[in-house]
């Protein structure tokens, strides 16, 4: 990274570039370019085009028409590995690492230094690794770990690493925020702004807004496969961008409670789930969303997993409408009425294979049938109201769930489980991954099912979401619930406060 | 369930097969005949009994290897029952069915408890299991069964062969399982993404376990069938029968990852099969060219399916 | 893993560290073997001595061998049913050929390459046309094994000349199949951990679609690790043939388990990503010696498949509940 | 938990099944042995009436062209090639028969069973067999006899009545007289021997097994028998485990009995390659190309086989002879072209004649 930036024009370049599968455009005669040392925010909804754009940076995909230009002359990236060699990388959202390699593999494969023999040469390998690792503060990883029993976080890292072991000067982060917990999207931001004082280039791309003029020079926004326009990130306000994104204004982000808090649905009294959880009490009305904040790893979705039987209390008392009830599994948890929408969508909400009706179905097996019989009538009355009821933008109830977007997605996972006719809904991070546009809907949807009385759970890595959303907010911590507030006291710093420095004090105990 | 992708890949097999019948019908005027189907029906009862069950198990994404090793367990335990233990033959038979059902339970419990992948848990009750049947057995084979006791791999019901209106009762119920209930759902549930299937509220270990615990009934059945139709029990029987019975499941359109197939697809896939083997035997071609035609028939069948998808997925 | 020594803080694990965290199971089964030579040693000396030691190894190099490829395959995400059918296609034609009047390198060259170009083609289908492996390789058993009968009729090959029985040939005493398995597991470990490709057939079968962005051609992996493993099966083949003065020309029965077993024993997942070379070799040396064991023990040989069932599944269990631990 | 408890009865269950079977045994079956006297005295002929079966309804065969299909055990290995070979030689003498030969590629009963009935089928005028399973190949050849199919068998009996006559190659207890008698002029009569075998279930090999420890004990009784171990028809198999043998016994072990025409010359292989050629001896069942190696160098002294040339080509004589009517039961002899007239015994078998012993001086002459 010793090189002074001579270059003054565009690191990448993409010219009037252009995209379809199978007929249908992602990209239409895009312009972009990313300068050397810049942040470039690429905002655009799920479907816009942003990762078709990314992938042909990356070499995933080759455009139909219009060229790349690195340094000012032409390119073509037939491969991914042509485009490592034109000094661009990838931290992919997915992150696209090898979860029996090591650290140190991880980092290097595909790359890795060679002896004169021309094996592998694993002891500069590990040093190398060690010294990249260190550039980014990240002391504490283990190079010699296999990457399976990493962290998020640290996944991430060893992607930033294996960017810069590529010595890319473009980096291209496909929503590296999406799966943080607030303190790591603290730490990812400082590596970003090390990286630009260094001189590789970003483009970082996101949904979330306080980060993007946080960390943005520029910003490019893209929809329905077209270029709306690049501007500097002091020239626009988060409206104006939304507006952008969006095509028509979106004046509220999080409507207003309707109705009051009713009966006590819910209630924990000291569960736990072998050391993961401790101690955890809390109790969640009708007609109330409950935030559950906290770090990536305090707790959160353990909680969540215990409630819905996945990983049944170890001790405690869990009652619901009073009465103490035995949750060992996810089936006994929904026959009590409690519907979980989990964290990961593609893993653990939907079979992706199959369609909307199927899904729709899937928690509903035993009532969808005619004696012994699944009742494909009823199926597909089944996923017709869910269609209707959540305004899901599909063919019809045989289309696959895999063809939909993130926003429809995550609105079939909801009518899945509300087609169970639950009374208590688990929500965990309901919105992540998803675009401006379906976020909204999605906050309305739960709004009016808090209104009709529904006890809502909430769990969120997005502070503003758990300020906006919910009536009252917990706050976990290793385990523990360390904090409670009403909707009044629930400021952003008093909630990060409870969040991190419980976490600091704790670790110096 | 994309129903649509499903029906080709058994229109496929289906055309197949009636090119092959139609074939074979030519070259041997033996061949289409309503003896030589119905003996023919007879000769793939075993086989077809367990590719009933396998296809449920091969949906959800495993594999049970140690079919023939259960037909071969239970066959022993059928002999020793009746002839060393002096049970009748109707206890003895249940109580040989049970135990194979139970090898089959155990199978189930050594994936579903610890998580061993079925490939490996299978493979080593391959081998357990056939151990068990050579050493119970001491490789003594057990004969000298009651006449009455041949009716059931020997005797004809209406003039069908007895086992073929078991393996069509069989077929009927387990494609009525598989395509139209709520446990055929979970088993296509499972084998699609069994995370999601797990939090949606199906009990996946329970799925398994109900499914490999019927491999292990559907192999141990078709046992007291093989014994009564050759008349002896032997530890080696059923050796080699998880390859045929996968073949024909695999043939059928099951995807080996899971998620996709039908019973029609494993019926077809067997007719297949066996339809080749009679024929191309009554035609005269000897054993080994026959061996050849049904491996390149597997692989062109997936191969052409594997084409007509990438075409329609562009 | 706690950063406690301040000064000179390694870069990394000790050696040791590294070395009994990477070989959990191949050190499991080794101590197995060692066990069982104590156990069965003190039973009955007969066991330690230097012949049986040799014929345990030499007998069963050529397992060792087809399991080191089956390994690679294995770690790639695919498996071959095929490579017991494999073995025996190979063996015949390096017999035809030497009892033909082929030059004696001719015979031991063009059956390997053989078995590189047919498991070349079968990785492709594998690769390109994306039929899984196990499909393809159970359609490649029925062919093998039908066109072997129809195209020799079982006929026996003998009379090879002396030249060719290059498993027979010793070396210090030593008979060259066990040099052929021991040198073949150290180049293949070395491969598979110092170079590119070997890395990125752990990658493949880790994640391909993480290879792919990583710059990888995982369809040239795949047909590139059929190919080796190919090689090794041809090379085992050359070995099954040139043990015994006498050629079957027909499929060894049921050698395709034996050798994924082996494979798996040594530590391989069958879900791809992880094992190692050296740890089947010690897993098929393990089963030679259990065979052997059985013997020298005097357990009815009735017995001999079910305590095999039972080692397997006691293996498998054991790690299971070891990685449940380490989680 | 029910499950649990019904899981404790099964393992019970199997317990006691395993106790019950488990006792010393050695490989042989448990149908009664009627060993030979120790001299050279020929067994009694016990004279017993025709038990074999009768075709239903045949049509009329006599010197018509036939289509015969032989079903061996297995295909593909040296023996059955024999077989095969005599058999067609036959065939071709006789002019009016059409032969061939398929079956299963392994020892698989199921699959012989398939192959018979789709002949049956196809419609064949007669069938040779050698069967996997005595009892279990039994209901389809009655199929066949049904269907007015000409049945013989060879090498391998079915019961009976499945048949209408087997060519016996030789007695069993002939075969265990000549073997142990052999085995005991190289190792002397306080020798000790082993047995490599095919698989336990395998019926001549049991049966053979059987005999020879009947014939042992009357006539050998000093002999040491220390155990029989299995090797399916696999070369590598087989020498695998007679090297083991050889290293477990060290100087005890004085001679290895090969029981099938695979295990025979792998032991000798394995003799040979512990360099143990003169200290121990290998008798056994084999063909005699696969044993010229090692009875040439010297390493192995004698082979006990009948021809199995002769075998197929005795076999498809007589279902000439039976196609023509000419065999019909109650006959004492048939006539069976080169090897002129063959007896019969046991009410439905024909003799092929005493088990022949290959040396270093008569192997030569043979080329199967």
């Amino acid at each position: 990274m010793g090189e002074d930036l001579r270059m003054t024009g565009p690191a990448v370049e993409l010219r009037g570039v252009s995209k379809a599968f199978a007929g249908i455009r992602a990209l239409t005669d895009v312009s972009f370019d990313v300068r050397p040392g810049e942040v470039h925010a690429l905002l655009g909804e799920n479907g816009a085009g942003k990762s078709t754009l990314i992938k042909i940076m990356a070499g995933l995909h080759q455009p139909d028409t219009g060229e790349i230009l690195v340094n000012g002359t032409a390119r073509r990236f037939a491969s991914p590995r042509d485009a490592h060699a034109a000094g661009i990388a990838t931290v992919h959202q997915e992150l696209l690492l090898f979860p029996e390699l090591t650290v140190a593999e991880n980092i290097f494969l595909g790359r890795a230094p060679k002896t004169s023999l021309g094996t592998l040469d694993w002891t500069a390998m590990r040093r190398r690794a060690r010294e990249l690792l260190d550039i980014l503060d990240c002391r504490e990883l283990d190079i010699d770990m296999k990457v399976a029993s990493l962290s998020v976080a640290n996944r991430q890292r060893i992607e930033i690493a294996r960017a810069l072991a590529q010595d890319a000067r473009v980096v291209i982060m496909d929503e590296p925020t999406a799966a943080l917990a607030e303190a790591d999207v603290q730490r990812l931001m400082d590596i970003v702004r090390k990286l630009r004082a260094s001189g590789v280039s970003i483009v970082y791309v996101s949904h979330r807004m306080p980060e993007i003029f946080a960390l943005a020079d520029r910003v490019t926004v893209l929809r329905d496969g077209n270029l709306i326009g690049t501007m500097d990130i002091a020239a626009v306000d988060e409206s104006r961008l939304v507006a952008m994104m969006v095509g028509r204004a979106v004046d509220k982000l999080y409507p207003a409670r309707q109705g009051q808090s009713g009966a006590t649905a819910l209630e924990l009294r000291n569960v736990s789930y072998r050391t993961v959880i401790r101690d955890i009490s809390f109790d969640l009305r009708h007609g109330e969303i409950l935030g559950l904040a906290g770090l990536v790893g305090s707790g959160r979705t353990e909680t969540a997993l215990t409630i819905f039987g996945i990983t049944p209390a170890t001790a405690g008392e869990i009652l619901i409408d009073g009465k103490p009830v035995a949750i060992t599994s996810p089936e006994a948890a929904r026959d009590l009425g409690i519907a979980y929408v989990p964290e990961d969508r593609g893993s653990q909400g939907l079979i992706r294979a199959q369609t909307i009706a199927d899904n729709v179905a899937l928690a509903n097996l035993r009532r969808l049938t005619r004696g012994f019989l699944m009742d494909a009538g009823k199926v597909l009355a089944e996923a017709k109201k869910a269609i209707e009821k959540f305004g899901i933008r599909a063919r019809g109830p045989e289309q696959i769930v895999r063809q939909l977007s993130g926003g429809n997605q995550q609105k079939v996972v909801l009518g899945k489980w509300l087609a169970t006719n639950p009374r208590i809904l688990i929500m965990d991070e309901p919105t992540r991954g998803i675009d401006v546009g379906a976020k909204a809907e999605i906050h309305l949807l739960m709004r009016k099912l808090a209104a009709e009385g529904m006890a809502i759970l909430m769990i969120s890595s997005e502070l503003p979401e758990v300020l906006g959303m919910s009536d009252r907010v917990l706050v976990m911590n290793s385990g523990r619930i360390v904090a409670a507030f009403d909707k009044a006291a629930a400021t952003p710093e008093a909630v990060g406060a409870a969040m991190t420095h419980s976490a600091a004090s704790r670790s110096a105990a | 369930m994309t129903a649509r992708l499903l029906f080709r890949h058994e229109t496929i097999l289906a055309i197949l097969t009636v090119i092959a019948l139609f074939v074979l019908s030519m070259l041997s005027d033996k061949f289409f005949t309503v003896d030589n189907l119905l003996n023919q029906g007879r000769l793939m009862s075993e086989v077809g009994l367990v590719a009933l069950a396998m296809t449920f198990v091969i949906v959800t994404g495993g594999i049970d290897l140690s079919v023939g090793s259960i037909l071969g367990l239970t066959a022993i335990l059928f002999g020793i029952f009746w002839q060393s233990l002096g049970l009748p033959i109707p206890l003895a038979m249940a109580a040989a069915i049970a135990s194979g059902t139970f090898a089959g339970f155990v199978n189930g419990l050594i994936i579903t408890r610890f998580s061993v992948p079925p490939l490996i848990a299978t493979l080593a009750t391959l081998a357990l299991y056939r151990g068990l049947a050579e050493g119970i057995s001491q490789a003594r084979s057990v004969r000298g069964y009651p006449e009455w006791f041949f009716f059931f791999g020997q005797g004809e019901v209406l003039g069908v062969p007895f086992q073929l209106w078991i393996l069509g009762i069989c077929t009927v119920i387990a494609a009525v399982i598989l395509a139209y209930t709520p446990f055929g759902r979970a088993t296509y549930a499972i084998g699609a993404n069994e995370t999601a299937a797990r939090f949606s509220g199906i009990r996946v270990d329970a799925v398994k376990l109900w499914i490999y615990t019927a491999a292990g009934f559907m192999s141990a059945l078709a046992a007291v069938i093989f014994v009564s139709r050759v008349t002896t029990t032997r530890s080696d029987m059923g050796t080699g029968l998880e390859l045929d019975v996968i073949t024909g499941v695999v043939l059928g359109g099951t995807s080996i990852f899971g998620g996709k197939g039908t019973i029609l697809g494993t019926a077809l896939g067997l007719i297949l099969i066996q339809a080749l083997k009679n024929g191309l035997a009554l035609s005269g071609v000897k054993g080994d060219g026959t061996i050849v035609v049904i491996g390149v028939v597997l692989i062109a069948a997936i191969l052409i399916g594997a084409i007509f998808d990438r075409n329609r997925g562009g | 893993m706690t950063a406690s020594t301040a000064a000179a803080a390694p870069i990394g694990r000790s050696n040791l560290q590294r070395f009994v965290g990477g070989y959990g199971q191949e050190i499991v089964v080794l101590l197995s073997i060692v066990a069982l030579f104590v156990v069965v040693g003190a039973i009955n000396p007969r066991f330690l001595s230097d012949t049986n030691i040799n014929s345990i190894f030499a007998g069963n190099a050529y397992i060792a061998v087809a399991a080191i490829g089956m390994t690679m395959l294995i770690i790639s995400g695919h498996i071959d049913v095929s490579v017991g059918s494999l073995i025996g296609v190979i063996a015949t034609i390096a017999g035809t050929l030497a009892v033909s009047g082929y030059p004696i390198w001719v015979a031991w060259l063009v059956p390997i390459l053989f078995g590189i170009a047919v498991n070349a083609g079968v990785g492709a289908l594998v690769a390109y046309m994306r039929i899984p492996s196990i499909v393809v390789t159970l359609g490649m058993l029925s062919i093998l094994k039908g066109g072997l009968i129809s195209a020799t009729g079982g006929e026996w090959i003998t009379d090879m000349p002396p030249g060719f029985m290059i498993a027979q040939m010793r070396l210090f005493g030593i008979p060259s199949a066990v040099y052929f398995m021991v040198i073949l597991t150290i180049l293949a470990a070395l491969f598979m951990r110092y170079t590119a490709f070997g890395r990125a057939i752990y990658a493949v079968g880790g994640n391909m679609e993480a290879a792919r962005a990583a710059g990888l051609n995982p369809e040239r992996t795949v047909v590139g690790v059929f190919a080796l493993h190919g090689l090794f099966a041809g090379i085992a083949g050359i070995l099954f043939a040139t043990q015994l003065q006498v050629i079957q020309s027909t499929v060894p029965p049921n050698l395709e388990l034996t050798v994924i077993t082996a494979s798996v024993i040594g530590g391989v997942s069958i879900l791809g990503g992880t094992g190692t070379v050296i740890g089947s070799t010690l897993a098929a040396i393990l089963f030679a010696c259990i065979g052997s064991a059985l013997i020298f023990l005097n357990v009815s040989a009735y017995w001999l498949r079910a305590v095999l069932g039972l080692m397997i599944l006691a293996t498998v269990l054991a790690d299971m509940i070891r990685r449940r631990r380490v989680l | 938990m029910k499950k649990l408890t019904l899981g404790v009865l099964l393992s019970l269950g199997l317990m006691s099944g395993s106790a019950l079977a488990a006792s010393a045994w050695t490989g042989g079956d448990d149908l009664p042995t009627n060993p030979l006297a120790c001299d050279a005295t020929p067994g009694a002929a016990v004279a017993k009436p025709y038990d074999g079966g009768v075709p239903t309804n045949p049509p009329d065969r006599k010197g018509k062209k036939i289509t015969v299909v032989d079903i061996p055990k297995l295909i593909g290995i040296g023996y059955f090639n024999a077989t095969s070979k005599g058999i067609s030689d036959a065939a071709a003498e006789l002019g009016n028969v059409d032969a061939k030969t398929d079956g299963p590629t392994k020892a698989n009963i199921d699959e012989q069973i398939t192959f018979i009935d789709n002949y049956i089928t196809s419609g064949v005028d007669g069938i040779l067999f050698a069967a996997n399973d005595p009892v279990a190949i039994a209901p389809v050849l009655k199929k066949a006899l049904e269907k007015g199919i000409n049945v013989v068998g060879y090498d391998a009996n079915s019961t009976p009545d499945a048949r209408q006559w087997f060519v016996n190659q030789a007695e069993f207890n002939g075969i265990a007289k000549s073997l142990v008698d052999n085995l005991a002029a190289e190792i002397g009569e306080e020798g000790a021997f082993a047995i490599v075998t095919s698989t336990f279930t395998t019926p001549n090999q049991a049966r053979w097994i059987a005999e020879m420890a009947a014939y042992a004990a009357k006539c050998h009784p000093k002999m040491k028998w220390l155990e029989t171990v299995e090797a399916q028809e696999d070369n590598n198999l087989s020498f695998n485990q007679a090297t083991t043998l050889i290293n477990k016994y060290g100087d005890e072990l004085k001679g290895i009995l090969g029981m099938t025409s695979v295990a025979t010359p792998a032991s000798a292989e394995a003799v040979t390659q512990l360099n143990k050629c003169g200290t121990i001896a290998v008798v056994g069942l084999a063909t005699p190309n696969a044993m010229k190696p090692y009875v040439e160098k010297g390493c192995v002294k004698s082979v006990v086989l009948w021809n199995p040339v002769d075998l197929g080509y005795a076999a498809m004589q007589v279902l000439r002879s039976v196609a023509d009517g000419t065999l019909q039961p109650g006959a004492t002899t048939v006539k069976a072209g080169k090897l002129g007239d063959l007896q019969v015994i046991n009410g439905s078998e024909i003799l092929l004649g005493a088990p022949f012993v290959f040396n270093k001086d008569n192997i030569g002459q043979f080329d199967f």
